[in-house]
């Protein structure tokens, strides 16, 4: 196309450089899932509202410029501000809104399953009602998800877009999105190629605040290569994937956000007909007992925080790390010596990749190391990600051990998942008649706590029940990093979904 | 005195990828009687270990029969040779590759003693083999490669020996040894054809080693046989042409030395036979006639296929070119 | 290289050491020879008597390791201690080569036309025209039917008669003074056989070519070469003119290796083989080294090598009991 | 049993013993012909390697545990029913498998190559984008390795035995014996950590748009645009992953050159040439040279291939976005048509490679013909 | 994958080259032929015998040499080179020198096994088809194609991707991609003692085509596959630890040494993670081909250049 930027190429000015590690399978906001499709959509579209730089207490507005929640906590209305445009120079309409949630959620996409409950409808060309059939206090949150990304319905449907009911066979946009951007965000795709690099600049025709860099660059880099790169503190330059152990000795000139929105978590397997070694209480609570969170968190650098409860440090909700737990080895065998299993060893599940920097196996043999030190034997079976993921949805693996991440950042949003009932503990085989009622009640109330206050001390009596009455073990948290060079501003970690939002970074 | 081995209308032809079709033997009649040398002489290429191979069994004929002591000779194939049929044996060219290197010889002597020996006799037998070929019984212990190509030899007529055969067929059995070892090997078989009244067919393009051991001789060119009788008849009075040059290119140890005489022309490729007399491209004497093909016949005291055999026996047997004296 | 009188080729007190596994491994020792101008001299013994390293040490082809001492004087020249340079002026138009077998010596990824020509443009400084011209010529002498197309064929479309004969040619092209062909019939039918013998005699006439012609049948000796030297265990035996040493054998070694082979076409009688095998290289007695097979030996054969001195004219004998040899085998 | 198919077994026999054709009178028959039957076996030789590749991956891959589903959904949406039957549908994981296996067979015959699952792109065109990547490492590789494998590798054998034939073998054999990963850490921690002299990996500065995409190797296509300042950062990313790339691939072939020249060095044919009076030199060049490639052009073809699958690791550490890296990722996320793109591609390349071989030996050696 | 690619050993006997007639290999001289054999430089076998056995008593003696437990944490994560961890300790804590010599009980016999494993599978199948011939070997030689036309790391990769890294899956999918080297070479042996005179001379002598097989084809078959597989147990070291970098090989937390580098890679500025594990693998693999050379000159005097 141009060969212009070949002279002006160490100014480092015009230019953001994004080191990650990828696979970007489609720019489409209705299909993409991985992190830096997040990145790279929330840059490309708006949404109705979103979160203002690392702060995710409270969405803010986008392209709605308010919006109301009834009182029943099931039905919303946003109201569009009227000078955004897309990036062709039309206006942002209600129409447009409406076509770009029922497509969402007819696409059938990764992300259908959080919106299915969702139903959107134009009351005027600037006002859009959202209604949850369920009660559900976090939509404004789950609209302000890149997925959520608002598509001009005009060029969509020019391209083959479809929102009816049967959108996921006949939608024909998906691949054209990876060419061009049909949304209104400060930036619009370039060149796209899935596995090595995607180009991003600016939309001459964003109705906000133009972005400091006109282009940006992400490269597909391992997580070595990225530390490589940003120990050489190059110019106008971030990394995304540096975590845990590989943040250390980077130089400090270097500008580092992050912050824990990961949690790692054993799953046992709750019935005896599965395995009666993880069905036994004793045996889980001295697993408990026998592992280091201390030393797991280690594993991690700086960045890995020992686990309290469940939720990460990041959202509201999260225990203090004052509660964190403890190895107490005495507690731990005493435990084993009471499960009367503990001569019986289990298989441990997990997926052999790495993620957040920690190859997963380290982990997994750091769990089984301290708990051999309370007697309890536990043998390791790392899985591709595919077939790990295949077994565990089976609901017949005793024990698992995988990192999570919340599908948008309230932490409520896990309750109903890991209460019996829920998809998780479904798999786990944790019924509502092998769980604690007390547990039960408290993930109840949870859900149906409308005050925000109210519903963090809800969250925190439920975590704390859960340590001793759930079949999950949470190890530790572990945070996101943005890396930045020196010379950039505004580079600061989101535990919003989309990691980092670009268009905020500028040179100092 | 009734033939050991017949070979009627022999034919051998070979298809290689990208060639045409070979015909290494075209029609060859052949017979050997118990206590009978036939010598097979021709130059390389003509056909001579085709025929063997075929004769032995070790392959099929495409056309024609090969009958041993009047049963059909069976090719190896999946099934194992029929006991009668062992007492036709073969010695092959390669001294080095006709023996097992990771066996003993002792243990591959024993393969070819007839089922019928049995117990302790067995072991004795394979002592008196060596000795009959004039090795010690403590060869028998040993490895093929610790031998000479002379010793190895030997060692392979003794495996020959093993299974009491009446006929033996060796393919140019010497032609890989010195001289001092031929001569040792030669006298062995001859000697042995003797004391056990078998019949040996011996191919060999030495027509002089031939001449030495053979009580008959069959010349072969190109796939056929163009003369044969006597040996010492057919050497002192060749009738074919080819017959005559091959005797002349002998070159001979004399007080008189004179340079072997030439033969024109090489042995043309058996995927492109000459029509008619195969042999009329060299021929010195070639005349119209020899467009046809001629058959073996009894002609001028020979059994000869050449046209002008009669006439020829007139001139003296010299197609000299150029064997000027010296 | 001038014409000299006296011998083309003077070899005298030659000995040569391979680097064996275990040690330097003498193979060819004391070792004299003469070629004269226009003459076919034969080398005869049984296979690994050094004919071949004899002719190698001639053109220093000799493999890496091996040592030479003595003298070997070509048209007045000393090869001993030759350097690179002048060996390669001596090979190809001095001393040329023909070896057994033609389709190992001759390149097969070549044409014969390079291989006629690459060294005559070097070895006689010819044009490539002038070059191409010598080479039809050259191929025309050796009989090789249609030349010109002959040229652009490689190696394996001849057949192995035309491929010696190319061989022969490649040799000649420099005009060499001295031809040595390393058994260049062994490999060939005796009707082939008969041809390049009848050329090389031609060539020798025509162009007063020396020829040292190693062999191992007696026969073939008998019919072409004027003198002889019969060698063992890498030493002459005796030498002398052909027919004497054939007819006469001096030596009991000489002797047995006509006795053992077949007569050709005179009455049939049994053949009678050496006992015994060779003694190989760095296993020699320490007498005479034919001792041990033998049938004449006495003491004074074990006490130490026998000289090699003349005996007669033109011949020489390397043996201290000298028998009469005549109620011997021929 | 012996010779039960005795043509077959003689044809060895005919051509060790050529002897008999005399020029002019019995050249084999017309090349045309030859050739024709020549290629067509080729063709059809090739077709059955490539079915029996793509029954062989898609067996593989139904063995398998895992469901694509699993790697292409988030876990929340693979939670619902309807969101993962929809995706079934979409890419035909519902019908049976040889439904599958024909449908994916009937499209490959339209030369559609399907749609990887886990890019979402069509195989064919991210074959198209990965494949240059992948070519640009292993050809410069290749003809860097080759020159300096026939150069070191003759070299050795001349000096057989000499403290120069020593060290060349044992720095083969120690080059031989290093893993490439490990080679590839080394050489990335000297030069980029240590002395920050190259690049840490991927093909271009991020500072540099790719060229567009002509042949899809940047440095040449860099060169087609007239952009040298690319073309040199291209090239500068492309130093360290043929360095290594060129340092195993030359370990592994310098012995073969140099027992492939040694074999030749010991003929008669070389003996003779310098019986002519030929200097060291020519007989080098013209002669041994030439003789020995026969053999270097077979192991030459053989290492291309093993090249190709050395890449894998190279590229996993270089971020080299190729075939290598392709493969890896479509293995681990179980996606059946990208593995079988891979798998089809590498057949044809290994064919091809199997190909210019034959062919190249028939322009070495004139007695090899194409039979 | 590093290492000579297995085909090569296969194919490689040079294209037949007239055998050496130059200098007196004949028949007359046996014992030559031996002394020629024996041109060695001893030295270098022996080094590798000693590195071999060296590993061999570190494999078989682990326990007692091992400063720490391999498994465990005994110092802290990263440590870098000691007096109390010699070569450091990795990313748990463990001491790398300990689970480098635990290491050679996991490289070392998986490689043999992987060797014998495909030796015998390959070369029972090449064997089978070399003497029946026909359709038997037609088919047996496609599947071999099939098997070469997959770079022999996708498919092993695809293989233990499928299956779940394991040890056994890398042994297995490592058998898959070795099998047909094996296979071709002891054919071609077949092949050609299925010619030879001293099979015909066996079976006119009235030995069955089974007894054959026995006593003529398989003794005289095994050479090369030997001399292949000892230059090949190498080759599976280095494949083995290529499919563990690639997380594809024995399950952590196995000492095994390209797991050991993998785990280093990911930060350089810890170098002794990565580098001092290469080094093992380097010494073990140098010593494998070294002795496979000197198998390969002992075995095969033929081939006794191509060292
Ligand atoms: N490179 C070598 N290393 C060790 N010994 C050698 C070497 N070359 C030849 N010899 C030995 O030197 C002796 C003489 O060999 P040479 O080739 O000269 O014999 P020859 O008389 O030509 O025999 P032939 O008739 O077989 O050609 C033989 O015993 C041979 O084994
Ligand atoms: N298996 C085969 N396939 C094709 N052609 C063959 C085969 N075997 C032999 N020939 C050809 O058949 C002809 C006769 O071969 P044969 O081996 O019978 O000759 P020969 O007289 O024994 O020759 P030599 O004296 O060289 O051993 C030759 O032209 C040869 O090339
Ligand atoms: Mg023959
Ligand atoms: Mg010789």
């Amino acid at each position: 196309a141009c060969s212009s930027e070949d002279s002006g190429g160490n100014g480092g000015s015009s230019t953001l450089t994004v080191d990650t590690s990828f696979v970007v399978k489609s720019l489409d906001p209705g299909a993409v899932y991985e992190p830096t499709g997040n990145v790279i959509v929330h840059a490309l579209y708006d949404t109705l509202v979103t979160f203002d730089g690392s702060d995710i207490s409270k969405p803010v507005p986008d392209l709605a410029k308010s919006y109301t929640a009834a009182p029943d906590g099931k039905s919303f209305t946003f109201v569009l501000r009227d000078d955004a445009v897309f990036n062709d120079g039309s206006k942002v309409t209600a129409a447009d809104v409406v076509f770009s949630l029922n497509r969402l959620k007819n696409l059938k996409g990764s992300a259908a399953a959080i919106v299915k409950d969702l139903s959107a409808s134009a009351t005027d060309e600037h006002t859009v009602v959202v209604t949850s059939a369920v009660l559900n206090p976090n939509v404004p949150t789950i609209l302000a998800e890149p997925y959520a990304g608002i598509l001009s319905a005009k060029l969509a449907k020019q391209h083959g877009g479809e929102d009816g009911p049967d959108a996921s066979k006949t939608d024909k946009l998906g691949s054209y999105l990876n060419t061009a951007t049909v949304g209104s965000g400060p930036y619009r795709i370039e060149s796209f190629d899935a596995a090595s690099r995607i180009v991003l600049t600016a939309n001459d025709k964003y109705w906000g605040n133009k972005p400091a860099f006109k282009r940006v660059v992400f490269q597909n880099m391992d997580v070595q290569n990225q530390k490589l790169t940003m120990s050489k503190q190059p110019k106008s330059e971030i990394a995304l994937d540096l975590a845990g152990d590989s943040l250390s000795g980077l130089p400090g000139a270097l500008q580092q956000s992050g912050s824990a929105d990961s949690y790692y978590q054993l799953r046992l397997h709750a019935d005896p007909a599965v395995s009666e070694v993880t069905s036994n209480r004793d045996w889980v609570n001295a697993l408990q007992a026998a592992l280091d969170y201390k030393g797991l968190a280690a594993l991690f650098g700086s960045s890995g925080v020992p686990a309290a409860g469940i939720v990460p440090t990041a959202y509201a909700g999260a225990l203090p790390e004052s509660e964190a737990q403890t190895q107490d080895l005495a507690k731990a065998k005493s435990l084993a010596e009471q499960s009367g299993v503990a001569s019986k060893s289990v298989k441990l599940l997990y997926p052999a990749i790495t993620f957040g920097g920690v190859d997963l196996g380290t982990i997994a043999a750091k769990v089984q190391s301290d708990a051999a030190k309370a007697g309890l034997k536990i043998e390791l079976d790392p899985a591709p990600i595919a077939s790990f993921l295949d077994q565990r949805r089976g609901g017949k693996v005793a024990f698992s051990f995988s990192p999570q991440l919340l599908d948008y950042p309230v932490a409520a949003s896990v309750v109903a998942d890991l209460m019996p009932g829920g998809g998780t503990a479904q798999a786990a085989g944790w019924t509502a008649d092998r769980a604690d009622p007390a547990t039960v009640a408290a993930a109840n109330k949870v859900l149906t706590a409308l005050d925000a206050k109210e519903q963090v001390a809800a969250l925190q009596d439920w975590q704390r029940l859960m340590i001793n009455h759930s079949p999950y073990i949470t190890l530790v948290y572990n945070s996101g990093t943005v890396v930045a060079s020196a010379d950039l501003k505004g580079a600061v970690y989101t535990a919003a979904g989309w990691v980092v939002d670009i268009a905020d970074i500028s040179s100092r | 005195m009734s033939d050991l081995l017949t070979v009627e209308d022999l034919r051998v032809e070979y298809r290689p990828r990208g060639r045409g079709v070979v015909r290494a033997v075209t029609g060859v009649d052949l017979a050997v009687a118990a206590g009978e040398v036939v010598g097979l002489v021709g130059e390389s290429g003509c056909g001579k270990s085709s025929l063997a191979r075929v004769v032995a069994g070790l392959a099929a004929p495409s056309g024609g029969r090969v009958l041993f002591a009047g049963e059909p000779v069976v090719p190896l194939a999946w099934r194992k040779r029929p006991a009668a049929q062992t007492r036709l044996q073969m010695i092959f060219q390669d001294p080095g590759g006709s023996l097992n290197p990771r066996r003993t010889v002792g243990a591959q002597l024993l393969d070819g003693v007839p089922a019928g020996v049995t117990g302790s006799d067995r072991r004795a037998r394979v002592a008196e083999l060596l000795e009959r070929v004039g090795m010690s019984a403590a060869a028998g212990e040993r490895f093929p490669h610790e031998f000479s190509g002379g010793q190895r030899q030997r060692l392979a007529i003794a495996r020959a020996l093993a299974a009491e055969p009446e006929l033996i067929i060796a393919d140019e059995p010497v032609t890989a040894l010195d001289a001092s070892a031929q001569a040792q090997v030669v006298s062995l078989l001859l000697s042995l054809v003797r004391e056990l009244d078998m019949g040996l067919l011996f191919i060999s393009h030495d027509l002089a080693l031939v001449h030495e051991i053979a009580d008959r001789t069959a010349v072969m060119y190109l796939g056929t046989i163009v003369e044969t009788g006597p040996t010492r008849r057919l050497m002192a009075e060749p009738r074919h042409p080819y017959t005559q040059a091959l005797v002349g290119a002998i070159p001979q140890v004399s007080a008189e030395p004179r340079l072997p005489s030439v033969l024109r022309g090489e042995v043309p490729d058996p995927s492109h036979i000459p029509s008619g007399c195969r042999f009329r491209p060299r021929c010195p004497y070639a005349v119209e006639i020899c467009r046809t093909e001629p058959v073996l016949r009894a002609a001028a005291g020979s059994l000869v296929a050449c046209h002008r055999a009669e006439e020829l026996a007139a001139v003296p047997a010299d197609v000299t070119q150029n064997g000027e004296s010296r | 290289m001038s014409a000299v009188n006296g011998p083309l080729l003077q070899v005298s007190g030659l000995s040569v050491t391979l680097r064996g596994s275990d040690g330097p491994l003498p193979v060819i020792k004391d070792l004299d020879l003469q070629v004269n101008p226009g003459e076919i001299v034969g080398i005869a013994g049984e296979s690994g008597s050094g004919k071949s390293l004899t002719a190698l040490t001639l053109l220093n082809l000799l493999p890496p390791g091996a040592t030479v001492t003595g003298s070997m004087r070509f048209a007045g020249t000393e090869l001993t201690g030759l350097d690179r340079r002048g060996w390669q002026r001596t090979r190809g138009s001095g001393i040329a080569m023909v070896f057994q077998d033609a389709s190992a010596a001759l390149h097969p990824m070549l044409t014969v036309g390079v291989q006629l020509t690459e060294h005559m443009r070097s070895g006689l400084g010819l044009s490539r025209a002038a070059a191409r011209a010598r080479a039809i010529e050259l191929l025309e002498q050796v009989r090789i039917p249609q030349p010109e197309r002959a040229l652009r064929s490689y190696p394996h479309q001849f057949s192995g008669g035309m491929r010696q004969r190319v061989a022969i040619a490649i040799a000649l092209a420099c005009r060499p003074q001295l031809l040595i062909a390393d058994e260049p019939t062994t490999a060939l039918d005796v009707t082939v056989q008969a041809g390049i013998l009848a050329l090389l005699d031609e060539l020798r006439r025509d162009n007063d070519l020396a020829v040292l012609f190693i062999t191992h049948d007696l026969g073939v000796l008998s019919s072409l070469t004027r003198r002889a030297y019969v060698f063992y265990a890498g030493r002459v035996m005796e030498s002398g003119s052909t027919v004497q040493v054939l007819t006469d054998p001096a030596h009991p070694y000489t002797a047995a290796l006509l006795a053992a082979r077949p007569h050709g076409l005179s009455a049939t009688r049994t053949l009678r083989a050496i006992p015994g095998a060779p003694v190989l290289p760095g296993q020699e007695p320490p007498g005479c080294p034919f001792e041990p097979r033998c049938t004449f030996a006495l003491d004074a054969c074990r006490a130490g090598v026998p000289p090699h001195e003349p005996i007669a004219h033109g011949r020489t004998l390397a043996c201290v009991i000298s028998p009469d040899l005549s109620g011997a085998d021929r | 049993m012996t010779e039960p198919h005795l043509p077959d077994g003689g044809a060895a026999i005919a051509t060790a013993d050529p002897d008999q054709q005399v020029p002019g009178r019995s050249e084999p028959p017309g090349p045309s012909r030859n050739l024709l039957r020549f290629v067509g076996k080729k063709v059809a030789i090739t077709a059955g390697l490539l079915l029996g590749v793509t029954i062989l991956t898609f067996l593989l891959v139904q063995a398998v545990p895992g469901d694509p589903t699993t790697t292409n959904l988030s876990e929340t949406a693979q939670k619902d029913p309807s969101v993962v039957a929809a995706y079934r549908a979409k890419w035909g994981l519902d019908k049976s498998l040889p439904v599958q296996y024909f449908t994916y067979l009937n499209h490959l015959l339209h030369g559609d190559l399907g749609t990887s699952q886990s890019t979402g792109n069509p195989v064919a065109s991210d074959l198209g984008k990965y494949v240059p990547a992948t070519l640009e490492l292993a050809i410069p590789a290749m003809i860097l390795a080759l020159a300096i494998s026939v150069g070191l590798g003759l070299w050795a054998a001349v000096r057989k035995d000499k403290p120069a034939d020593h060290a060349i073998r044992g720095v083969a054999l120690v080059g031989l014996s290093t893993p490439s990963f490990w080679l590839a850490i080394v050489v990335l921690y000297i030069f980029f950590y240590k002395l920050g002299w190259a690049p840490n990996g991927g093909r271009l500065s991020a500072r540099y748009t790719p060229p567009e995409h002509v042949t899809g190797m940047y440095t040449v296509d860099a060169l087609l645009q007239g952009r040298p300042i690319a073309f040199q950062d291209a090239l500068w990313h492309l130093m360290l992953p043929v360095l290594v790339l060129t340092a195993l691939t030359v370990s592994v072939l310098i012995r073969f050159v140099r027992s492939a020249m040694l074999e030749v060095l010991d003929q008669d044919y070389i003996k003779a040439a310098y019986a002519k009076g030929l200097s060291r030199r020519t007989v080098l060049r013209r002669h041994v040279l030439r003789a020995g490639l026969v053999q270097v052009v077979t192991v030459a073809g053989l290492a291309f291939a093993s090249l190709l699958s050395g890449t894998v690791l190279i590229e996993q550490i270089y971020s080299w976005p190729g075939l290598g890296q392709y493969a890896y990722r479509s293995a681990l996320n179980l996606d059946l048509p990208a593995i079988m793109g891979v798998g089809l591609f590498v057949a044809l390349v290994y064919t091809l490679v199997n190909l210019i071989i034959d062919i190249l030996y028939g322009v070495i050696d004139p007695r090899i013909r194409l039979s | 994958m590093t290492g000579v690619p297995s085909t090569l050993a296969a194919d490689s006997a040079p294209p037949a080259l007239p055998a050496r007639r130059w200098f007196g290999l004949r028949p007359g001289a046996p014992r030559a032929e031996r002394v020629a054999r024996r041109r060695h430089s001893r030295g270098l076998t022996v080094a590798a015998c000693v590195i071999l056995a060296a590993w061999a008593l570190v494999a078989v003696f682990a326990p007692l040499l091992a400063p720490h437990d391999p498994l465990a944490q005994s110092g802290p994560y990263y440590a870098s080179p000691s007096a109390a961890h010699w070569f450091g300790t990795d990313q748990l804590g463990r001491d790398i020198l300990s689970r480098i010599l635990y290491g050679a009980r996991l490289s070392l016999p998986l490689a043999v096994v992987i060797v014998a494993l495909a030796l015998l599978i390959g070369g029972g199948l090449g064997l089978i088809a070399g003497y029946i011939g026909r359709w038997v070997d037609e088919s047996l030689m496609r599947l071999t194609d099939l098997v070469f036309a997959f770079p022999p790391i996708i498919l092993a990769m695809v293989v233990t991707a499928a299956f779940g890294p394991s040890a056994r899956n890398a042994v297995l999918a490592l058998v898959l991609v070795s099998w047909p080297t094996y296979a071709r070479v002891v054919r071609s042996a077949v092949l050609s003692i299925r010619s030879s005179d001293f099979l015909h001379a066996s079976r006119l002598l009235g030995v069955g085509p089974w007894q054959a097989l026995r006593r003529d084809v398989v003794p005289n078959s095994v050479g090369p596959s030997v001399v292949l597989a000892s230059l090949e147990l190498g080759n599976a070291v280095l494949m083995l630890a290529s499919l563990s970098f690639l997380g594809l090989g024995p399950r952590p937390p196995a000492p095994e040494w390209g797991a050991m580098i993998a785990a280093g890679s990911n930060d350089l500025s810890k170098w002794w993670v990565s580098i001092i594990p290469g080094i093992a693998i380097l010494t073990a693999v140098l010593a494998f081909n070294l002795l496979g050379d000197a198998v390969r000159d002992w075995l095969d005097p033929r081939a006794r250049n191509a060292r």
